[in-house]
């Protein structure tokens, strides 16, 4: 009965490397499983899967560092599913501390593809003020984007001079956390006709499905289980997809322990 | 390149140290933590000077005055006086009871946002939420308003204070109390995912942006 | 002046607030947002007193050289650099927070990671409390654990896998048995509130206050 | 037929009227969506106001498809204006026809608050009523609230420890109610603390709940005659940063080793970090919170949890002064008026179920209760 004794007494630190093991060998090893791809997340793949080579695809990075963990991923894939098929992209965003963000996913990706800075893409940065922005592109984006986050000025780059408003840009991504998506909608969509797909934490996702259904969007990504379908769509599975099996595996050992401690405790109890 | 990867290396031995908190205390956690409480004190100082004191007070200041709007522009000293009285506090008890006025000022927002936001922002809405009827064409509605409507009753009994919890009152909280304990299992289960997502995040990063690309900077991989 | 004043000031602004709610005539319809701006003023003030408080606590441990005073010396310096940092990058890049400056680098490779797995370690608590508390001792205890497994199981993709219907189930259980005990709770909690704050309006509760 | 499918129509039956409940400045157009709201090409409207109906017109905003309804708030108060709503698809643009005058004005009382007011008064006039009576009235029962009666066992076990306590206000501000509450929890433990001559660290989150905290601790050692004990340098800033608010929290915790641990307060994501830790190093541990979010966590992880309404009683119960707990029977009163209403509301509308005329009286109840 020391086994058992142990078991319910068990120091918890065992328990934090089983945490931390369970976690770490699915994401060391890369399992994927298939996860069933959902209509909207099908929806934003196909979307930018039409785009003629040369498109320009704006992404706006409106999350921060706390819901990086869902937002990152569908980021990162929808950087490669552009640069694959060589659109280009041009990143701003309205958080202040979510555009290190954008550039780290930017750098990492182009990388891959070896992509060029002011060639293939740019980084506009931050600017504050979400609606005056939104509404203001619609005619010129050099009224608030005259130069990139590093100071250069935009028409330095050659494919930006040909990039005055939304009649340039083909796909805006709204990568958000927050209410920003439906500001989005509202200001480049209806107003400017822009085509727009939203990336969002699994919190906001619901909130933002009936635009897909009025067709005012054109896909939805929506928590890390969308970005581990976007993943699986480009046959290229990363942080997201091989997150799935850590993330189902970890709930059912949680639930293990407490079935565990449980048969400790009544076998005790009855002992006595 | 170097400087991403010295960054990340940063970043990692920070992720690491805190971790490392998980089998005891340490060092190399005790550094981190200090670390931690010293630039993010000082960070948010720069922070809420930078977004809210000086955008609020100067900002708003040169606006009313190019306005010419000289009574807003004099209403400003309200808050700034009220902010400097706070700062007696360093001239010692002799002058420091001043600041017991903005404290003051600070509580009464707070108890005038008790009555009404609590009135209009939950109980209302939660009442109204609450007004059911208990027949419904589909049953399975039904009994859901039904579970609804006990849930509600029973566990507002469970708050009740001022009688002993005999006979009916005793039944019914007890029952409340059995409402209230699945709804805390329910929301500890809810949170579980997001927790898990936090600490994939972490593991990726260690794997993937720092332990793959040094070793490929190294050459092994 | 060191009693009566701040009782009335706290009963003035609480009444203010609460009247003001109900007429949006001038000047009262902005007067709840005013004041909330005049609180963040305060507020930012104070953060003076804070960072005084904490350089002070720091500076002692080092001077009586205490038990870890060493650490001490880590504290201070990361408040003087990301005050230097910040200013700076105020200064020379007209807000602290842009991209490529000294402030946003402390930001992005030191806070984040820190905040980030700070937050992590959650996954390892909720583990092991789960583990040690949810044990079936009294039936609410035990539909307490089993609420909780059940609501785990149905929310990930193998859960729904498994075809047991399992996020049909978590889905109830939070949007029936949990709306109502969490509304039932709010009732009271927001009542309690209201009596609370009558109670420092009127002048009855004012332990904020000493003597 | 196939006319009208091609046909882009527009907005009909369009309303202008002064905003209610406002303080003036503003006009609100309202009008019935087009049918060609339908076809995917079709972007939305585009508001045009003028002072006289005959024009010029001047382009005020322009709104989604889907909405009817727009407060135009670029007006003065007491002139006449004129407005017309154009349907956009594509680039084809129809006006509906011109209507007005409408006039700003603000108002007095918002009507839209007015069943805030009533709950207001009613509360209100409970809460006053019992604190009257029980100043009379000694007698009032109270129950036991159960985390009230640990907290001067608990400071009494880390007198025994010879450990000191630490309080933790969590990420509240003074602006939240609970933080006053938390605040008067706290002056009974430092009066027990000062008694017992335990140390008593108290790390904060926001600055201006630490100088309160100063104050109230200063203000119970004082009371209970141990004025020298206070030390101002043991209720100190931490940062304002949550988890590296929960990171200095658990450094505090691991090396002084407290025997007793007050959660009181709001808390967010940080409290189990703070609980686990706390429960790690072996103290007794008593929360009390109204987040609901994070009681499940408290209730694991600590041995007494006071639960949203509970902690206020208990801030009320703790010097047994009778207006004090004749306020918690005014709480009571309103909580059993709300379950009348319930009960009576659910009644009108089962029966009303079954007999069409009381389910209209039934929905005038619910509509009572909407917020705007």
């Amino acid at each position: 009965m020391k086994i058992l004794e142990k078991i319910i007494n068990i120091d918890r630190r065992v328990i934090f490397l089983l945490i931390g093991l369970v976690v770490f060998i699915p994401l060391l090893f890369k399992i994927v499983t298939p996860t069933k791809i959902s209509e909207p997340v099908k929806k934003a793949y196909e979307a930018i899967e039409a785009l003629p080579p040369g498109s320009n695809v704006m992404i706006s990075i409106d999350f921060d560092p706390t819901s990086a963990p869902e937002c990152m991923p569908m980021y990162i894939a929808i950087l490669r599913h552009c640069f694959k098929r060589n659109l280009r992209v041009i990143v701003l965003g309205h958080i202040a501390y979510g555009i290190p963000l954008g550039e780290i996913g930017l750098e990492k990706v182009s990388k891959e593809f070896g992509k060029k800075y002011g060639v293939d893409y740019v980084n506009l940065g931050f600017r504050p003020g979400y609606t005056a922005i939104m509404v203001g592109m619609g005619r010129e984006i050099r009224d608030f984007y005259a130069q990139d986050y590093r100071g250069t000025p935009i028409d330095s780059f050659p494919f930006m001079r040909d990039v005055h408003n939304y009649n340039d840009i083909e796909m805006l991504v709204d990568i958000a956390h927050g209410y920003s998506a439906e500001l989005w909608v509202q200001y480049a969509g209806a107003r400017y006709g822009q085509r727009i797909i939203i990336g969002s934490t699994g919190v906001v996702a619901p909130d933002i499905y009936p635009y897909l259904q009025s067709g005012q969007i054109e896909g939805i990504i929506g928590g890390m289980k969308g970005a581990a379908e976007y993943e699986q769509l480009l046959k290229r599975p990363d942080m997201a997809a091989i997150g799935m099996p850590a993330l189902s595996i970890s709930h059912f050992f949680i639930v293990f322990l407490i079935i565990m401690a449980n048969i400790g405790f009544f076998i005790r109890r009855r002992k006595r | 390149m170097m400087g991403t990867i010295l960054s990340t290396w940063i970043a990692a031995t920070l992720t690491i140290a805190i971790l490392s908190f998980l089998y005891k205390d340490n060092p190399l956690y005790k550094f981190a933590e200090h670390l931690y409480v010293g630039i993010s004190a000082a960070f948010w100082v720069v922070y809420v000077w930078a977004f809210d004191v000086i955008p609020m007070i100067w900002d708003r200041f040169l606006e009313y005055k190019a306005a010419g709007n000289w009574i807003e522009a004099g209403v400003l000293i309200i808050p700034a006086v009220l902010g400097l009285m706070m700062l007696t506090r360093w001239l010692g008890p002799k002058v420091g009871w001043i600041s017991r006025w903005p404290i003051a000022f600070t509580v009464g927002i707070g108890a005038g946002l008790g009555v009404i936001a609590s009135i209009q922002g939950y109980l209302i809405p939660q009442i109204r939420g609450t007004l059911l009827p208990l027949f419904a064409k589909s049953p399975g509605v039904m009994i859901n308003n039904i579970i609804i409507f006990f849930g509600v009753i029973t566990s507002i009994l469970y708050f009740y204070f001022s009688k002993e919890l005999k006979g009916v009152l005793r039944v019914g909280s007890r029952v409340g109390i059995i409402f209230i304990m699945v709804a805390f299992g329910a929301s500890f289960g809810y949170t579980v995912m997001a927790r898990i997502s936090l600490l994939i995040g972490r593991m990726y990063f260690l794997i993937y942006d720092w332990i793959v690309p040094t070793l490929k900077l190294i050459g092994i991989m | 002046m060191k009693r009566g004043v701040p009782l009335i000031i706290t009963f003035v602004t609480g009444v203010l607030i609460i009247i003001a709610f109900f007429i949006p005539h001038k000047p009262f319809g902005n007067l709840e947002q005013r004041f909330l701006i005049w609180y963040s003023i305060v507020a930012g003030f104070t953060m003076l007193l804070g960072i005084d408080s904490l350089i002070k606590y720091h500076i002692r441990k080092i001077r009586f050289r205490e038990k870890g005073w060493g650490y001490s010396i880590v504290t201070v310096t990361g408040i003087v650099i990301t005050l230097i940092f910040g200013f700076y990058s105020w200064y020379a890049y007209h807000t602290p927070l842009a991209l490529g400056s000294p402030f946003m680098w402390l930001y992005t490779y030191m806070i984040v990671p820190l905040q980030s797995t700070m937050f992590a370690l959650l996954a390892f608590f909720i583990a092991s409390a789960a583990y040690r508390a949810f044990r079936a001792r009294t039936i609410e205890a035990t539909l307490l654990l089993i609420a909780a497994a059940l609501v785990m199981l149905g929310r990930v993709p193998l859960g729904e896998a498994l075809r047991l219907k399992l996020p049909a189930i978590a889905n109830w259980i939070m949007e029936v048995p949990q709306t109502a005990a969490k509304r039932g709770i709010f009732i009271g909690t927001y009542l309690g509130a209201v009596a609370m704050s009558i109670r420092v309006i009127l002048g009855i509760e004012r332990t904020y206050l000493s003597t | 037929m196939i006319l009208l499918i091609f046909m882009l129509l527009p907005p009909s039956h369009l309303k202008v009227y002064d905003t209610p409940n406002d303080e003036g400045g503003s006009i609100t157009i309202e009008w019935r969506l087009s049918p060609s709201e339908t076809e995917r090409e079709f972007r939305g409207y585009e508001i045009y106001r003028a002072l006289t109906p005959q024009g010029p017109f001047e382009y005020v905003d322009f709104v989604m498809k889907g909405k009817n309804r727009y407060e135009d708030k670029g007006v003065k108060d007491n002139k006449p204006y004129y407005y017309k709503v154009v349907a956009v698809r594509d680039d084809e643009r129809v006006e509906s026809p011109v209507a007005g005058p409408g006039i700003a004005s603000p108002q007095w009382f918002n009507t839209g608050r007015i069943n805030v007011l009533i709950f207001t008064i009613i509360f209100g006039f409970f809460v006053i009523y019992y604190i009257k009576r029980a100043k009379r009235d000694k007698s009032l029962y109270i129950r036991k609230i159960t985390g009230l009666d640990a907290i001067d066992d608990a400071v009494g076990r880390a007198t025994e420890m010879g450990r000191p306590i630490l309080f933790s206000f969590g990420l509240g501000a003074l602006t939240d109610v609970v933080t006053i509450a938390a605040l008067s929890i706290l002056r009974r433990i430092a009066r027990k603390a000062a008694e017992y001559e335990v140390r008593l660290i108290i790390p904060n989150y926001d600055p201006i709940v630490m100088a309160a905290a100063q104050e109230t601790v200063k203000q119970a050692y004082t009371e209970a005659g141990r004025p020298d004990l206070y030390k101002e340098n043991d209720i100190m800033f931490l940062t304002a940063d949550q988890f590296g608010y929960a990171a200095g929290v658990d450094g505090i915790m691991i090396r002084e080793k407290p025997g007793a641990i007050f959660f009181q307060g709001f808390f967010f994501a940080e409290s189990l970090i703070l609980a686990e830790t706390g429960h790690s190093v072996g103290a007794i541990q008593i929360a009390g919170t109204t987040a609901i979010t994070q009681l499940p966590f408290f209730i694991a992880a600590c041995d007494y949890t006071m639960i949203g309404e509970e902690m206020y009683a208990a801030s009320a119960y703790i010097d047994r002064e009778p207006q004090l707990l004749g306020s918690i029977k005014g709480e009571d009163a309103a909580k059993l008026l709300i379950m009348i209403i319930i009960i009576l509301t659910a009644v009108i509308g089962s029966i009303g179920f079954f007999i069409p005329q009381l389910s209209s009286i039934y929905e005038k109840i619910v509509s009572f209760f909407e917020t705007s």
